[in-house]
């Protein structure tokens, strides 16, 4: 479904991607992770249409990917992802009005109560019914990101991007959201990419992981050289010893051997 | 003793503080004015306090003996009409170049040399030209206020139009969205506040040019009194005139507050 | 045809009837019989007023002889003295504080509008005295602020005139040293036409002149009217009865057309109009083209001053001659 | 084809773009003129550039034969004086009272209102009054220009100050500092880049009051001359002057700009 | 040293903290983890003297402790710690000119002289002596922080309060810091409280480990109950079980009993 060809993205003198060669089918569950900085929010943009590859190709069935966004691809970001002035039920209802053609995005008569079915529904799926009349504001974080996730697949998009979607939650409210979106995604048969900064997320989540690296460094120029995908692991084909060597690249501590348990000896 | 810099005064205490020196300035002026009475009972300059109450009533609660009219009454009516129709026009006008300038790189690119020009230019010296454009009736009058203010709002609708996320317009093409309904529908709504809050920054301005205009080309209005009785010095009308303008303006201002608070309960300062 | 007019005015004492005959509807029953209509506009700031008229906005506008050349006869607009409504009397002066004569006035900073007919009367004044404007300072000073600004202490001279003048004269320690009684009739106010208008609607001028000369006699002194007309033109222009009696015994009212009919015959009048172009053309009031200050030529029934091939100014008494006549 | 909302002109395009309207006001503006000047040679209103040309090369490279002076660089030099001393002693009361009232919770409480107050009185009303205490020299002027602003600067630097984080004056206060030391040492360099911006807001009402008060007793000044031709409607004087106003407003704004970030280069916009 | 003393705090109708009764000596190493929002920060703002305690007594040296900060107490937050206008060294050296009295903060002659000698020892403690000349935010997060420390260090504080220092740094350059902590720790013998969100990080940095939690619910009114201290556990005498305990309340996880290394299947 989706193809790279050698892709390549610059920013002026800085290569911040270099030689990513992949190829993704439908329904698969991609997750990325890496270091802070090194593109995979570029890549998200790049498979979304706001940016586009330096060089190479970047494809989807075969056809240059749009250079814009278009209803094909949803997306979550880590903030933003909702709209402010609207409450939870305009926010769903929002996404079927700009389906649909016209001017002003509002909707009326019929239609406007077929959208109001069909986001009740999808509030239920996300678990939002109980606040449908709430502001973004007055939600907390992650059902905002629940709300941001309805609204998204309300779109009907073939490929669901996520950027960091969970990353400003606390961690203890985390594991409803994990559940959540592979529900969607089993139930909507979506091809997922989600970056996230938690190997251990990454790792629960997805059915094939990438890490993205540099794998050249030049000490002179430290932008001269990009970051590619250095592991492309189909989740279940992974060792734990592998594991923990990606794990120590992206969190690495002091005493290796000994990472969590042990009670090191201040004094 | 706690640093001065921690110390926090309770509601009531801060309540005392704050009345204290408008406190102070009346006495104070009370005490020049009697001063300047004692040398000279017809001094002009600082009338007391019962003198421009009489005034005042003489304007606001005696029919004027020709027309009938009260003139206080008909001054602030003409003068707040003129000052909310240029301040609508404004406003519209702002908010639809701001909008079509902040989010469409390319009116941006063409309007905003021109804007930014239009914004330097002292509107006080270009009267001449607007009275002979727009004749020297009501519209005028509203015309000043309004090219006055317009290039402050369409820039800070500009400005803003940018600093909603980027995130939400991609958002909503991922829905769908064409050009017209990412700005009806995404834009729009999320600067109506803004556009208060922009608007409330421009009153003080929009005043200014209202005075400035009655000066100018008026029958009444309170800027047209002033600047009547001006000739003669009659502080006793004019200092009333000016306490009842900056109490209207300070009305507006709160006016305005409340209704961006009623109308946008979305709206929390600093966004989330 | 056209048949409909407008003309504007602005707040002074020898102009206040415009606005009265207006509100009492004198000057729509004069337009109904010549079958015109004529708005009656009042524009606060006297320049602007006379601006509008220059660049086309009315049909007629009060204004002194002197502003009547410089600002219209200057810009190309050929104007027609219609209404010859009064001269100062004494409602221009000098006031200096301190000293009581003219003389003393050398080495001032002296505050005024520039320009205006007080720069004009203030130059007349000093030729009086053997001064000229080299030994004084000239302040710009807006009119508003006059007398706001007489009681600081830095201003000691001061050129304006009435209600000005006689506010800032109603203060301790202030002399008057000169005023416009010293220079009769050369500070005259009008009602000015267009001239292609007037000539191709003779009516409006009928109009304008009759309305004009019923209102005088409302106003004039004896009249059982007079009370109640002087008491709105009084207030109307921001004072008391007795405050704008005050204003018209230093102004010198042409109550009947005869009057003003033979002073616009007089000799005299034409060489007002020579002292106002040259001190005009001094001042650069001429426009730049201006190589002398005969450039533009004034009409006056009895002499031409300046160019006669470019006449922009004139004073024609002849609709105020009918209304003496009692033809109107 | 991409939706307007996403294509974005190249930078040499923009600036195209961005030409054309200007031009085409121009253009406009030439047009209406011929056709004015076609109808009446002697039209003052909208004269020819090359008349506006003549008027300016008069004013600016002739010497005036009276007192042997190039007006207009004496007219911008005096108005620059009197704009730039104003700004200063608004920026520094302002400053100093914003950081006051921001910092000390006692001392917001005392003057906050009478600030609010006095930032809604329209200063122009009150001229009389400043004439009075200032006298009609430069004093007053600048006085004007310092009056009308400072309320304005004082209330953002207020607000500017209760932005900065509480956590910085926590942490000063850890190191030992006291009131003044945390004011001096933390809070006003911060304040300073804020201080530039909010002056560079404020230079159009600044020029405002300028023109106002030269309008109003002077005896030369940018404002002065545009009042005093305005007696006999030259425009061709007036237009350059407006124009001359406009670009000097620019180049101030643009030179505050460059200041702020020359001499407060860790101020970043947003913060960090 | 510092003693709690049935600590409650309310805002309003709101209790955050109650029953709070400790005791803590000098140069103890505590950590405080516990769910967001549980009053973690509240409880270092009374240490710091900026919030009062609604009820009971918090004692420094048996004394009630000042209720405005002074330099006995230095404290780190996770931002804004550092004078955005002042370069690294001027940061430093503010330091010392603040410790000084006077009136403007700013230094002069030997003064100056003998605090840049101590500014740039501290400097090269925390290993930032190559970029003295900088300004914050030409520094990278983590020098950021450093800089905080430095500069907290410099005030010669009894007490170091840490609120999250390093919850906004990428987790790959965290080991340095805790590093650096633990060595300034012994270095200057000083007693820390540090709040953090990762319990593994508190786990490894302290001797002492407490953990926030609410005891006590009414699910009709949320916020009639406040936290209070759950665990107070020195570390070296924890459990595995216990730690699991404890991770799997502050993340859950959905599967808990095999929470990283196995791959749930998904399809
Ligand atoms: N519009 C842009 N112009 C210039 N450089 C950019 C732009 N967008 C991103 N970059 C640079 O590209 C690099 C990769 O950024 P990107 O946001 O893709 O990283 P990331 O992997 O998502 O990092 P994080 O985990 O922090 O989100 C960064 O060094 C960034 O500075
Ligand atoms: N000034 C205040 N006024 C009212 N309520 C407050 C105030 N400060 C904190 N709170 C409330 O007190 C509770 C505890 O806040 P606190 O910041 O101490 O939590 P925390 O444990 O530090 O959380 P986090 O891990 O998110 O930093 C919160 O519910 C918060 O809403
Ligand atoms: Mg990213
Ligand atoms: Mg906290």
């Amino acid at each position: 479904m989706i193809t790279a060809k050698n892709i390549w993205k610059r920013y002026n003198d800085q290569v911040v991607l270099e030689r990513i060669n992949i190829s993704v089918n439908e329904g698969e569950f991609v997750t990325l992770v890496g270091a802070s900085g090194c593109g995979k929010s570029t890549f998200l943009k790049m498979l979304l249409g706001i940016e586009s590859p330096s060089t190479g190709d970047l494809l989807l069935d075969n056809q240059p990917i749009r250079t814009e966004p278009d209803s094909d691809r949803g997306i979550v970001f880590q903030h933003y992802s909702v709209f402010p002035h609207m409450t939870v039920l305009e926010n769903v209802m929002a996404a079927r009005a700009f389906a649909r053609k016209g001017f002003s995005g509002y909707l009326f008569g019929q239609a406007k109560r077929d959208a109001r079915t069909a986001a009740l529904e999808i509030l239920e799926q996300v678990g939002l019914s109980h606040a449908i009349t709430r502001y973004p504001h007055e939600l907390s974080g992650g059902m905002r990101q629940r709300l941001a996730i309805a609204q998204a697949l309300l779109g009907k998009p073939r490929i669901l991007l996520l950027d960091e979607p969970f990353g400003a939650l606390d961690p203890g409210i985390r594991a409803d959201m994990h559940q959540l979106v592979l529900d969607l995604w089993r139930t909507y048969k979506l091809t997922v990419f989600m970056v996230t900064h938690d190997l251990k997320e990454g790792f629960y989540l997805g059915t094939r992981l990438w890490v993205f690296d540099k794998v050249r460094h030049d000490p002179q120029a430290p932008s001269a050289y990009g970051a590619t995908i250095t592991y492309d692991l189909p989740i279940g084909k992974i060792d734990t010893s592998l594991y923990e060597q990606i794990d120590n690249q992206l969190r690495p501590v002091i005493i290796p051997d000994e990472p969590s348990m042990e009670t090191p000896t201040h004094d | 003793m706690k640093r001065i810099l921690n110390i926090k005064p309770s509601r009531f205490s801060a309540l005392c503080l704050g009345l204290l020196p408008l406190l102070i300035c009346v006495v104070i002026y009370m005490i020049a004015s009697d001063l300047r009475l004692e040398a000279n009972p017809n001094d002009k300059l600082l009338p007391s306090f019962s003198q421009m109450g009489e005034a005042w009533s003489r304007m606001a609660l005696t029919p004027n003996v020709r027309t009938g009219e009260y003139i206080f009454w008909v001054d602030t009516w003409s003068s707040l009409q003129r000052l909310l129709l240029g301040m609508l026009i404004a406003a519209s006008v702002g908010l639809l170049i701001g909008l079509l300038t902040g989010a469409l790189p390319l009116m941006g690119a063409t309007f905003s040399p021109l804007i930014t020009v239009l914004s330097l230019i002292p509107p006080l010296a270009l009267l001449p030209i607007l009275f002979i454009v727009f004749g020297l009736g009501e519209l005028s009058k509203v015309a000043l206020i309004a090219i006055g203010i317009t290039p402050f709002i369409a820039r800070d609708i500009q400005r803003r139009t940018q600093e909603i996320p980027i995130e939400q317009l991609i958002k909503a093409q991922t829905l769908g969205a064409n050009t017209a309904q990412v700005l009806i529908r995404v834009l729009l709504p999320q600067l109506m506040p803004k556009l208060l809050d922009a608007v409330r920054l421009s009153l003080g301005a929009g005043w200014l040019f209202l005075i400035a205009a009655e000066a100018i080309a008026s029958t009444d209005g309170l800027g047209y009194r002033i600047f009547l009785v001006r000739r003669y010095m009659s502080m006793d009308v004019i200092l009333p005139y000016v306490a009842w303008i900056t109490c209207l303006a300070f009305i507006l201002d709160q006016v305005l507050a409340l209704l961006s608070r009623k109308l946008f309960p979305w709206h929390v300062k600093g966004g989330h | 045809a056209r048949d409909h007019f407008k003309i504007c005015w602005s707040i002074y004492v020898g102009w206040m009837p415009w606005g009265y005959a207006a509100d009492e509807g004198i000057v729509s029953k004069w337009a109904d019989k010549y079958g015109i209509t004529i708005d009656v506009v009042q524009i606060n700031d006297y320049i602007e007023s006379i601006n509008q008229y220059t660049v086309g906005e009315f049909d007629a506008c009060t204004m002194t002889n002197m502003d009547a050349l410089t600002i219209p006869a200057a810009g190309g607009v050929d104007s027609t003295a219609l209404i010859i409504g009064d001269f100062s009397n004494g409602n221009d002066g000098i006031v200096l504080k301190g000293v009581d004569s003219l003389e003393g006035i050398k080495g001032q900073s002296v505050n005024l509008v520039e320009l205006s007919v007080s720069h004009y009367m203030l130059a007349r004044g000093l030729e009086t005295v053997g001064l000229t404007e080299r030994d004084i300072r000239v302040v710009n000073t807006s009119d508003a602020d006059m007398v706001a600004i007489s009681t600081t202490p830095s201003v000691t001279a001061i050129a304006t005139w009435n209600p000005l003048l006689n506010e800032i004269l109603s203060q301790d320690s202030m002399n008057l040293v000169f005023d416009s009684s010293k220079i009769p009739g050369e500070i005259i106010d009008l009602l000015v036409v267009n001239t292609d208008t007037l000539n191709q609607h003779p009516e409006l001028g009928k109009a304008l002149v009759g309305a004009w000369y019923e209102t005088l006699a409302m106003m004039q002194e004896g009249a059982e009217t007079a009370t109640t007309a002087r008491t709105a033109m009084a207030e109307a222009s921001g004072t008391d009865l007795a405050g704008y009696e005050a204003q018209l015994a230093s102004t010198l009212m042409f109550y009947s057309p005869q009057e003003a009919v033979e002073f616009a015959l007089s000799e005299t009048l034409p060489n007002t109009m020579q002292k106002v172009a040259e001190f005009s053309f001094a001042h650069g009031l001429l426009g730049d083209g201006a190589p002398d200050a005969g450039y533009i030529g004034i009409q006056t029934p009895s002499a031409i001053v300046g160019n006669p091939d470019y006449v922009q100014l004139r004073f024609d008494p002849s609709v105020m001659q009918l209304a003496a006549d009692n033809e109107l």
